[in-house]
């Protein structure tokens, strides 16, 4: 900033059943200001296969109220890490087909590393922190999707001594 | 009162989305009213509470371990998060 | 996959003086297949001062057909590293005003560390690589854009014994 | 033939952006090229491709150190590159 102070960044959460458009999510990440230096994004989208099984639906339960005070946390500890202008984070619920979005979050920052680790850094804790169950439907069978030990292990590798 | 909330796997096997309860003059810590909610419903409670990697949160924070209560919390059971 | 396969990832280039539709290239990104797993994505836009200076307008030269094939190139060695479905880069050239986009980069995978991985490590080496070299204008006075050292320090992350 | 190109600052610095020249019967590398270069465009040029970062391609391809170059190929010298 040429008066060297860093501005609060923004930090939205949504969680909806609705889909999202992400252009509009794109320029929204500033409120109307105009960017500057880097956006990095993440769509998430319902996988269509599961090991040998065809996905038929995906149902999402959350804790309301657990979940948006959680995402917010997690946007804002990478605040604190990485210099951030905004962090906007969307997150569906409910019945979804596969190949639909399921996940948006965008960050941006002047910095483009920033940018960058922040973005993944909020992927990685919303895994495994987000009171989120995925509900698979397959073959006629519905069954809850277990928690991957890869998530916990990458959410890991941000505290002190991991990686910056 | 405490407010008692389970979700996903958890609500469906306990048959339970959320409880009320009574918050007992003589006060009462997280796993005291683990204890106390197996004790009342049985067998089938005391199964699924006890489960591995079954996740506690109070007031919406996830706590590990033990950790007192106090009347007007918020409590949740759950299993571990696979959002996103 | 299902079927065991790895299906080659199609790779798309473009240099181009025109602006670009953000939403319009992720959707482009799979060549109308639907998603499945994540989308990543960086979008870089003109800096609005630099130091101390203003910026007025920003003017990018490249080296035709190099520029295309270097790029290219980074693409097909993210491929190589990381299962991708798909990746997409577009870089403009020409004369910019600040806060206007200049280079996007997306990619697809059905794993998300693939898609981070995959998408920091092309801009990366875009930094590094590929033959752009940026002009500023700023208080009326033209000066080129010198290389940093840091983009060639992250560029060196990649290699053999750095991260993965 | 030989085609030489020059971009950004070199170009400017230069005032030159692209060079044809006999490919001589002797042969050249890269290293000959650029002393030709020097010898026949005088001080100025000497000065400009002496310059530290200075970066070389042959046939869009970047290369360090000296290389044997070929009748038809395309040479570049430019500075470290800036982009996105």
């Amino acid at each position: 900033m040429i008066d060297g102070k860093r501005p609060e960044p923004v930090i939205t959460v949504k969680v909806q059943e609705a889909d999202f458009d992400i252009a509009q999510l794109q320029s929204k990440l500033l409120g109307g200001a105009c960017a500057e230096g880097a956006i990095t994004t993440f769509t998430g989208y319902v996988r269509r296969d599961n090991e040998d099984r065809r996905i038929d639906q995906l149902a999402l339960e959350h804790y309301p109220g657990m979940t948006e005070r959680s995402i917010t946390e997690i946007a804002e500890q990478a605040a604190e890490r990485w210099p951030l202008l905004a962090a906007y984070v969307v997150h569906r619920i409910g019945k979804l087909a596969p190949g639909e979005q399921i996940v948006w979050v965008g960050v941006a920052s002047k910095h483009r590393e920033a940018a960058f680790s922040a973005c993944e850094f909020i992927m990685d804790y919303l895994k495994t922190r987000a009171p989120f169950w995925k509900k698979e439907t397959a073959s006629g069978t519905e069954h809850w999707v277990s928690a991957r030990g890869t998530d916990s292990e990458r959410a890991a590798r941000w505290q002190d001594g991991g990686i910056e | 009162m405490l407010k008692v909330l389970f979700f996903a796997r958890v609500r469906e096997q306990l048959g339970c989305a959320a409880l009320e309860l009574q918050w007992p003059e003589h006060g009462l810590d997280l796993d005291g009213l683990q204890e106390q909610l197996c004790r009342e419903r049985g067998a089938r409670w005391r199964a699924v509470l006890a489960q591995d990697n079954m996740v506690r949160a109070v007031n919406q924070t996830v706590v590990s371990g033990n950790r007192a209560l106090h009347n007007g919390d918020e409590i949740a059971f759950f299993p571990p998060v696979t959002g996103g």
